[in-house]
């Protein structure tokens, strides 16, 4: 059965389309769908508030595909009801309010694990896809960096 | 160490050409985005690390903290490269 | 602060963006946000096991509505962090594989609740929102119903 | 209790015109989307109830079962029908 699941992982400098997305992991059988999205904040409250112009995307594009692939192949093994998963990542300059990443699950219903399964969607590609971002605000140009240091083989 | 991108240690042996890519800050740090290195075999990925960092003083401040793929998978200090390897080095990722 | 979020309560016949949704749902202090959508599932296997060729929707439209923006103020409530909300529901005839409602919800942050909220949104909305469909498969048409009976003024 | 939309137990009150709707099931049991009632003063909801169930037998297996809202809030058996109110009887939803 999930062999025939589809799985879309895309890495992008072009925009996104949630509706169209949706429709190409809609089965016949899905009855919901959870949609995160990562969008470009230009105003930030929470540690060292700050403002933001614009957000510049980085890539290592090859690996980070497969890593991409890799966290869908995590959650079909924890959530294995879980039917379509699709990926994006969007690589460039991104204006304040663009969303920058979905991670879309769908199933029959949803008490199958779309919520719980889209939530470590997004929590893995922020731990083990190699992607990167400069803010460029009032300050200048700053790299965010993150914390997590996966284990070889991760 | 010579500062070429010869970097064997002794000119006996068979090289082994890897492709080093960096990304981010560490990309900034170097001023480039990938070296063409041949490399005696059987270097370890902690080697080619303190190789770089000798020749790229400014990733120092990296050292322990970055990242290293090998083959685009995560790797440990003590792999070996294997030939032709492609390896990168990046800064914790901040995707999203 | 709360004031000033956006809430969208949409009862409609026609059809969904989603990309316009969470755009009208995003504010310059918005970095995250979860759409949940239910979709027309042709083939169900949970239950009674049963083939569907569309559903049709009727609603009690102004309750609906008002109840939509109950749902939204108790995830408001719950979840203060959250920015948008956005709550459609479609009514009328939906074809299997169409999106028939979202639960849209922003916030700065994904830790935020937004997945909670939107979770809950959709909990709610099956509870108390006054619409229900009509199944029209091989069998003919069947009324589903559902269960929860809201409490007085609830 | 007569057959017409008069429902009144008794002439001698002022009567409380009111606006019954009917959804989904109950709507095919009743045959009709409304009706327009004259009931007496300090009705209940739950003698509405009663009332409609006599006239429309179909209602009597959702007894105890549907649900009901006046002037759209769902609402207790016992709440006294307000003037002019909508009341809406309709099974338990199913949206979304």
């Amino acid at each position: 059965m999930a062999d025939s699941y589809p799985t879309s992982i895309v890495l992008t400098d072009g925009p996104l389309d949630l509706d169209l997305l949706l429709a190409q992991m809609t089965l016949p059988t899905t009855g919901a769908a959870v949609i995160f999205t990562g969008v470009v904040r230009g105003v930030t409250w929470r540690g060292q508030p700050h403002e933001t112009f614009h957000l510049e995307y980085e890539a290592y594009a090859p690996m980070a595909e497969e890593k991409m692939r890799q966290v869908a192949q995590e959650i079909r093994q924890r959530w294995p009801e879980v039917q379509g998963i699709a990926i994006v990542q969007r690589v460039g300059r991104l204006d304040v309010g663009t969303p920058t990443t979905v991670i879309l699950c769908t199933a029959a219903h949803r008490d199958s694990g779309v919520f719980e399964a889209a939530r470590y969607g997004i929590d893995r590609l922020k731990e083990i896809v190699p992607v990167w971002k400069k803010e460029v605000g009032p300050q200048g140009e700053t790299w965010v960096e993150g914390h997590y240091h996966p284990r070889p083989g991760e | 160490m010579n500062s070429t991108n010869d970097l064997s240690f002794s000119g006996s042996e068979e090289m082994n050409r890897v492709r080093v890519l960096f990304f981010a800050t560490l990309r900034d740090d170097v001023g480039q985005r990938s070296l063409e290195l041949n490399l005696p075999q059987n270097t370890t990925l902690a080697e080619l690390e303190d190789l770089l960092i000798g020749r790229y003083p400014r990733l120092e401040r990296m050292r322990g903290l970055m990242l290293a793929a090998v083959n685009r998978q995560y790797a440990a200090p003590d792999q070996v490269l294997p030939k032709n390897a492609e390896v990168a080095f990046f800064p914790p990722v901040s995707g999203g």
